[in-house]
C-alpha cells in the first residue's frame, strides 16, 4: 500500500532524534488518534540548518516526518513555510487516501516549531498556530478507508 | 539469506490445508453439478453436500444435519442470526438485543444497524480481561428480549465466555442464544446442545479450510427470516447457487481440526505461553492484553507502551514475521479496537497493541525469532517516540 | 459401453475451466493471506482482489474498478441490489419497486419479501416470447418509486429484454436501475455505461468460473444501505473476508469468455437452431417457448404435450443427457414454472417442459444423439400418458 | 433421491396400458399439479384380476402407479380397500418426502376405480370416493421442498 519512498523513509528515516539546544521545538497530534510528531529545529541567520524529529505513529507519520525534515533542511522560514502537505506527499510519490493526514500533521509539526523559534525571539507572525485540534476527521481520514482489517 | 516468513496471523485467516484441497478439487472441473439438479451430476454434488453438512452437525454436536445451513461467510451467519430472529420476532412484538461491546463487528454493526432500524440493543460491558459476566445478561433480560449474542471466543484478545452459564440463563428466560464460534470452531470443542445454543456461526478459512465459505446453526423449531431470498436452495433459508466445494473443503478442514485438535491446542498454546513469558521478561513496559486462564490456546495480545502499532507491524514484516494489530492505524477506522478500549486501555496504549496468533506450522525457533527480532524493534521504535523521550525524562527528574 | 454424458444445463452452472483453475490455485494454500492484512502475504491477496476488480470493471464497461463489489453468490448482489436500494431511499420517501413477472427468485423472493415489509411492488407482465414493453415500465413509474429491476436476459427461455430502452427510460425520471445480469454475462456484451444501469449483478459459475461468487456493480454515486454487515472489507460495503481464490477464478473466467465470446454464441447458437429445427421437425405437438430473435444463444426451452417434465429428465438422465424443467415436480414448489405461465402457458403444457442450454464441450453429434433420445423417450411417456390417450380419442371421433 | 426400486418401477414400469373391457376405470389428480393417474380395473367374483394404468406424472408418479397395480393385481377387492399410500411407499423402499403425495394419488386412484366398479355394478360403498381435490396441498407436498431447483 506504501510507495516505495514512503517504505525507504519509514525504514531508513532520516533525522531522527533530538536537537539539545534547538531554537524552535514543535510538537502536534495526540496519542488519541495514534500520531504525535515532535520536531527540532536549529536556525540560524533564518535559515534552518538542522531539523530532526520523533514520532510516534503508523509508518506513513513515520515517513512523512523524515521526508518533512528533509525538505525545509537549508531552507530560508520563509520557504520552510510555504512547504505544503501536498509538497510533502509528492515527494513521497503519494500516499494512500487514509493517510494523507499524515502529510498534514508534519506540515502542521513544522508550522508548531516555526511558531515556538518566532515567540523565543519575539517576532511577529501573520497566522498563529494553534497546534493540531486532534483526531483528524478534517483532514481526510474520516471517510477514507480503504486497507482495513475486517477479519 | 532468504529471509523466513514466520505467519503469526492464524486468527485472521489461515492457508488450506493439503488434504483440504484434495478434498474439494474434484468439485471444481469433473463434479460440477449444480447440487439442485436432478440428474447424475448433480446428484453427486448433492451427496457431497449433504455429507459435508452431516459432517459439520456431528462435529458440532447439533441434533440433525438439517440444522446446519451454508453461507457465504462467518460474517453472512452472524448477520443471519441476528437480523433473521429479530425480523421474525418483530410482529409479536420482540425488539430488544443483548450482545457485549467486544464483539467482532459483524455482530456489532449488524447490531447498530437494527438500532437505527428501531431496536432496542443492550451492550454489556467486560472486565478487564474481557470477560462478560452472566449476572449481567440475566439482568438486561426484558420481556421484549428477542436474543441474546455473545460470542464464545474474542477474536483480538482470545477470552474465552462463559457461554454455558449464559445458555442457561437465556433458556431459562426462553429467550434466543446465538453465539459467534468463528474464533472458537476447530480449535475448542463445541457441543450446541450441551451448551444450549439456539444458533452458532462458524467460517471456514479460521481452521484451515477455504475463504467465501461459512455456516449457521440453526436449532430445529427456531424460526428466522431470511437474510438472501431467492430460490429453494439450503431447503429454503438461504438462496444462491451451492459452493459445493467450498462446502466440501469446511467439512474436511473440521474434520481434520477436531481430530487433532488435543495435540494441536496443546502445540499452540505451548509456543504462545513461551513467546509471552519471554518477551514479557526480555521487554520492558509490556503489557498483556486478555486473560491467563480461559485464552484461545494460540492467541497472545501485547502492548508496548510508547510505540504505535502499524509501525511495529511495518518492521515485524521486514523480517518476515505476520502479525496483526489493534492499532487504528492498520484497522482503518479512527479509533484503536473497541475490545482493547472495552477493556480498559488508554488510546495510547491500546495504539501500540500488537496479536500474535499461533499455528500449525510455527516451531519452537520461530518462537525465539520472534523475541529477538521484537526487543531490537521496540527498543528502534521507542528510541524515536516523543512519548519514550517524555517518560525518560520524567523517570530523570523524579 | 460406457454411457455419454451431455451436458446441456449450461444455464443451471458450468464447470470451471482448467485455466481458471489454475488462476486459482495459488490462492488456496500459498497465497493464503488475508486480503485485508498490512504484511505481505496479505498484501498479495489484495494486489490479487483488486486487479480481479479491475478486470471485471474492464469487462462490464464500468468508469472505475472501484465500482464493482464482489458477493457470495448473483443472488447475494441481487438481494443487495434491491433491498440496499430501498432502505436507503426510505427516509426520502421512496417506497415503490417495479420489476417483472419472470425475473429469477433472487428479483422476485426479494420483492415479495419487501412488499410484506410495507413497499409497493408492480410485476410487469410480459409478452407471449417474455419481452417486457419499455412502454409499460414508463407508465408504472411513480413518484416514489425507487428501483426498477429488469433481468438481462432470462434463465429459462433465454428472452433478452430491450434493456438500454428501459435504461433510458429510468435516466429520465431519475429512477435506479437494477439489472440481473447473471445469464448474460459472458455470453452477451454488457457495457454499463452505454446501458444506462445503475446496478448489475453477475455470478462466476455461469460462465466457467467457481461457485459462491459473484458481483455487484455500482455506479459511483449510487446510495446502497449494506445487506452484509460487519468489517471494513470491499470498502465498508460487504463484510466478510475476501473469497480471494473465488475472486481471482470469476475474473479470470470473465476475461476468458469475452475473449472468446464471438467464437463462442457463434458456436452454440449453430448448435441450438439445429437442436431446435430437428425436434420441431421430427416430433409432433412440441411447442417453442420464447422467443426466436433476441434470445441467449445457447438456450432452447420447448413444451413436450402430454408428457411431464421430470419424467422427462429423468429418462434423458439414463441416457447420459442433462437438461433441466419447468416442471413443478423438479423445481420443489407446487406450480410449474412462474416464467412458462406468465407467458401464458397452460399449466399442462408448462409441466411438459424442457430447458437445453448448450455450451463449449458440446458438439453436433451430441445434437444427432439427443434427438433420437428425445423422440425415443417422448413417443414413450406419450404411450403411457392418460392425455395422450385422451387426445388420440377425440381425434378419432372427428 | 429415488430408492432403486423407485427408478425400477418407472424404467420398466408394470402394467402400462388399457384394459379395452375394464370393469372399473378411475382417474385422479389434474394436470394443473403435473400428475393424473387412470386405473383400469378388470374384477372377476370379487377378485383383481387384471390391472392397468395410465399416467402423466413425475418419476414417482409413475413408480407409485406401477406399484400399486402389482399390489392390487390378485387381491379381492376388500383386501385392495386396505392398501395405503403407506403400503405403496413402503413396498418401494420410500419416497422423497415432496413426493409423498403421489402415493396418496395411486391410494385414490385405486379407490375411484373401485367405486366406478361399484357404481356400475349398482353395488353399496361406505365412502364415497369423490376424486382428488386438485393440487395436494394436504399430502405433505407443501411444505416439505428438499430438491430444489434454484439455479
Ligand atoms: C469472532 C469473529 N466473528 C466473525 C468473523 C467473520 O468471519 P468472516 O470474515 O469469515 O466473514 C471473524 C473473522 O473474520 C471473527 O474472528
Ligand atoms: C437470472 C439469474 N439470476 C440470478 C441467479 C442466481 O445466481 P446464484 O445461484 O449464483 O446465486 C441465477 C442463477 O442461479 C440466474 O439465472
Amino acid at each position: 500500500m506504501y510507495s516505495e519512498k514512503v517504505m525507504d523513509h519509514f525504514m531508513n528515516p532520516r533525522n531522527v532524534g533530538e536537537i539539545e539546544d534547538a531554537d524552535g521545538v514543535g510538537q502536534v497530534g495526540n496519542a488519541k488518534c495514534g500520531d504525535i510528531m515532535k520536531m527540532y529545529l536549529k536556525i540560524e541567520d533564518g535559515v534552518i540548518v538542522d531539523a530532526k524529529f520523533k514520532t510516534f505513529g503508523c509508518g506513513a507519520a513515520v515517513a512523512t516526518s523524515s521526508m518533512a525534515t528533509e525538505l525545509i533542511k537549508g531552507k530560508t522560514i520563509k520557504e520552510a513555510e510555504m512547504i505544503t502537505n501536498k509538497a510533502v506527499m509528492e515527494a513521497l510519490d503519494g500516499l494512500p487516501p487514509a493517510k494523507v493526514h499524515c502529510s498534514v500533521l508534519a506540515e502542521e509539526a513544522i508550522a508548531a516549531a516555526l511558531q515556538d523559534y518566532r515567540a523565543r525571539h519575539g517576532l511577529d507572525s501573520d497566522s498563529t498556530y494553534e497546534g493540531c485540534s486532534g483526531c483528524c476527521g478534517g483532514c481526510g481520514r474520516l471517510d477514507q478507508h480503504d486497507e482495513n482489517n475486517g477479519e | 539469506m532468504e529471509k523466513p516468513v514466520i505467519y503469526l496471523d492464524h486468527a485472521a485467516t489461515t492457508y488450506v490445508k493439503p488434504e483440504v484441497f484434495e478434498a474439494m478439487k474434484p468439485y471444481f472441473i469433473e463434479q460440477y453439478g449444480n447440487a439442485s439438479s436432478l440428474y447424475d451430476v448433480g446428484r453427486a454434488s448433492r451427496k457431497a453436500v449433504e455429507e459435508a453438512r452431516a459432517a459439520i452437525a456431528r462435529c458440532i454436536g447439533a441434533a440433525e444435519p438439517g440444522e446446519i445451513y451454508f453461507t457465504g461467510s462467518g460474517t453472512e451467519a452472524d448477520n443471519w442470526a441476528i437480523k433473521g430472529a429479530v425480523y421474525a420476532a418483530r410482529k409479536k412484538g420482540g425488539k430488544h438485543i443483548i450482545t457485549s461491546a467486544i464483539e467482532h463487528p459483524a455482530v456489532m454493526e449488524t447490531c447498530k444497524f437494527l438500532k437505527k432500524e428501531g431496536f432496542d440493543v443492550t451492550f454489556l460491558p467486560v472486565d478487564s480481561e474481557g470477560f462478560v459476566n452472566p449476572e449481567d445478561v440475566e439482568k438486561a433480560i426484558r420481556p421484549d428480549t428477542v436474543i441474546v449474542s455473545i460470542m464464545y471466543a474474542n477474536n483480538e484478545i482470545g477470552t474465552i465466555q462463559p457461554i454455558k452459564a449464559i445458555g442457561e440463563i437465556t433458556r431459562k428466560h426462553g429467550v434466543l442464544f446465538h453465539c459467534d464460534a468463528v474464533q472458537a470452531a476447530g480449535t475448542i470443542p463445541i457441543d450446541v446442545r450441551d451448551l444450549g445454543m439456539d444458533l452458532l456461526s462458524i467460517s471456514s478459512h479460521k481452521f484451515y479450510g477455504p475463504k467465501g465459505v461459512g455456516a449457521l446453526y440453526i436449532r430445529k423449531g427456531v424460526r428466522l427470516e431470511n437474510l438472501i431470498h431467492g430460490g429453494h436452495q439450503e431447503r429454503g433459508k438461504r438462496a444462491g447457487t451451492e459452493n459445493v466445494a467450498g462446502i466440501v473443503g469446511m467439512a474436511k478442514a473440521l474434520e481434520l481440526a477436531i481430530a487433532n485438535m488435543e495435540q494441536y491446542t496443546d502445540k499452540i498454546s505451548k509456543l504462545r505461553d513461551k513467546a509471552r513469558d519471554l518477551i514479557l521478561s526480555r521487554i520492558p513496559y509490556v503489557r498483556l492484553n486478555g486473560p491467563v486462564e480461559n485464552r484461545l490456546p494460540g492467541n497472545l495480545n501485547l502492548s508496548f507502551q510508547f510505540i504505535e502499532g502499524e509501525s511495529l507491524l511495518l518492521l515485524l514484516d521486514m523480517k518476515g514475521i505476520k502479525a496483526s494489530s489493534g492499532s487504528a492505524c492498520s484497522s482503518g477506522s479512527l479509533d484503536p479496537s473497541h475490545v482493547l478500549m472495552a477493556i480498559g486501555l488508554t488510546h495510547e496504549i491500546a495504539h501500540g497493541s500488537l496479536r500474535l496468533s499461533f499455528g500449525e506450522h510455527n516451531t519452537e525457533a520461530d518462537v525465539d525469532y520472534l523475541v529477538d527480532a521484537l526487543e531490537e524493534i521496540v527498543a528502534r521504535l521507542r528510541s524515536m517516540s516523543p512519548l519514550y523521550e517524555d517518560f525518560v525524562k520524567a523517570n530523570k527528574q523524579t
